[in-house]
């Protein structure tokens, strides 16, 4: 299992701060990402190739080749807009 | 020397910047940037802002920015607070405060840690206007200003 | 809108930043640099320092100074505090203090400034140490600093 | 006539603090420094062409060629040291 966490723009559209999901097909995040996508609607809008989409593994930023393991925190965010 | 905090509760960058100058009597230069939570953007009038943060992950990114500018450049302190949460215009967001030995370095490290924070520490602000709420826009122009730190090998 | 200010007493730079934010509201970024009487220079401890100038040209080489930043980088707000007299470590010595829309400019205009100010302004230090008094030497770098701005065309 | 002034270790070391002089064969600052060289002693030294010597002709920065007329204030000093 991994756990999906959601920020800001990301957690508010998609009504989803965090969810626990089957790591077994994973490798990495872009493997992730195609699967949040195929569940349509808000998820495929955000998530869509030409969107900016930021992401952590474990709370250190990462990118779509980054590789998942079971017991990982993967996160996924809008760009960062602090400072 | 560097202290990193993420405050729920407004804060004083003054204060800050006198507790950075007691860390070391032997500090002669000190950078300062403050970012300040204005009343006015893209025209519309604020009313407040709140700022979200991914909390562990925004100290971790946070102490490696720092940790970088340590490397790069002879840094005698560095001290970096930011705000969370609610905030009411012309309140502090951030502040960076570096001291350095040399004012040429003391100026770099300060920029470059504001620069990468601004693109790589996570925080979202979404501000309440007239008109509602809405999340701020990432700007290019943050992206482009940490290409140069890749670029000048200053 | 800049402030400069020459003075025999100590000053609070704190206290000046607070008066830079102070004149405008819109103000979302400050830079300031503040340099510090050391109490060791060049190896030996030094009691205390006395800064002579010109009075009169002083001010007008710094306000020739600010006006050229002003005219070079979209600046909202300067404040310019020069110490002159007797110091003791520990004591402020300048403050350059600078507020724009955009914290790049920000930094540079403050940069641009203590760099001219360092090589165009009539001050000169002398230190008392243990050994007696000592006139402070110019340093090479200082010249250096400021060929950057003529170099580059930011 | 001109004004001279002299600042920081000149003015130490020439003891000298200011001065009134005929400008009649003075046309520039260049001039007024070989004047002053003739005098010997530590106006020589502190003079001599290898010396970073900073002037200014009515309180605005000069140089040797900025051109004197009378009622000038010329004023001799050390690189600064200021910041």
């Amino acid at each position: 299992m991994i756990q999906l966490r959601l920020f800001a723009r990301f957690r508010e559209e998609l009504g989803v701060d965090s969810e626990q999901l089957a790591s077994d097909e994973l490798c990495c995040v872009e493997d992730l990402l195609n699967l949040l996508r195929q569940r349509g609607g808000a998820w495929s809008r955000l998530l869509a190739e030409d969107q900016r989409i930021m992401m952590a593994v474990n709370q250190e930023m990462a990118n779509p080749q980054t590789p998942l393991h079971s017991g990982d925190e993967i996160a996924l965010f809008p760009p960062v807009t602090g400072g | 020397m560097y202290t990193i905090r993420v405050d729920s509760e407004p804060f004083d960058p003054n204060h800050e910047v006198d507790l950075l100058r007691g860390e070391d009597p032997a500090i002669g230069a000190v950078v300062s940037f403050v970012g300040l939570m204005r009343d006015l953007n893209e025209g519309e009038r604020v009313e407040r802002m709140f700022l979200e943060h991914y909390p562990g992950m925004t100290e971790n990114a946070l102490e490696q920015i720092v940790k970088q500018a340590f490397e790069r450049w002879q840094l005698q302190a560095c001290r970096v607070v930011h705000r969370v949460g609610e905030l009411k215009p012309t309140e502090p967001i951030v502040l960076v405060a570096v001291a350095s030995a040399h004012r040429k370095e003391a100026f770099q490290g300060c920029e470059y840690i504001i620069d990468y924070l601004k693109t790589q520490a996570p925080f979202w602000k979404k501000e309440t206007t007239e008109n509602g709420e809405r999340w701020v826009d990432a700007r290019d122009s943050d992206d482009q200003a940490i290409r140069q730190w890749s670029a000048d090998g200053s």
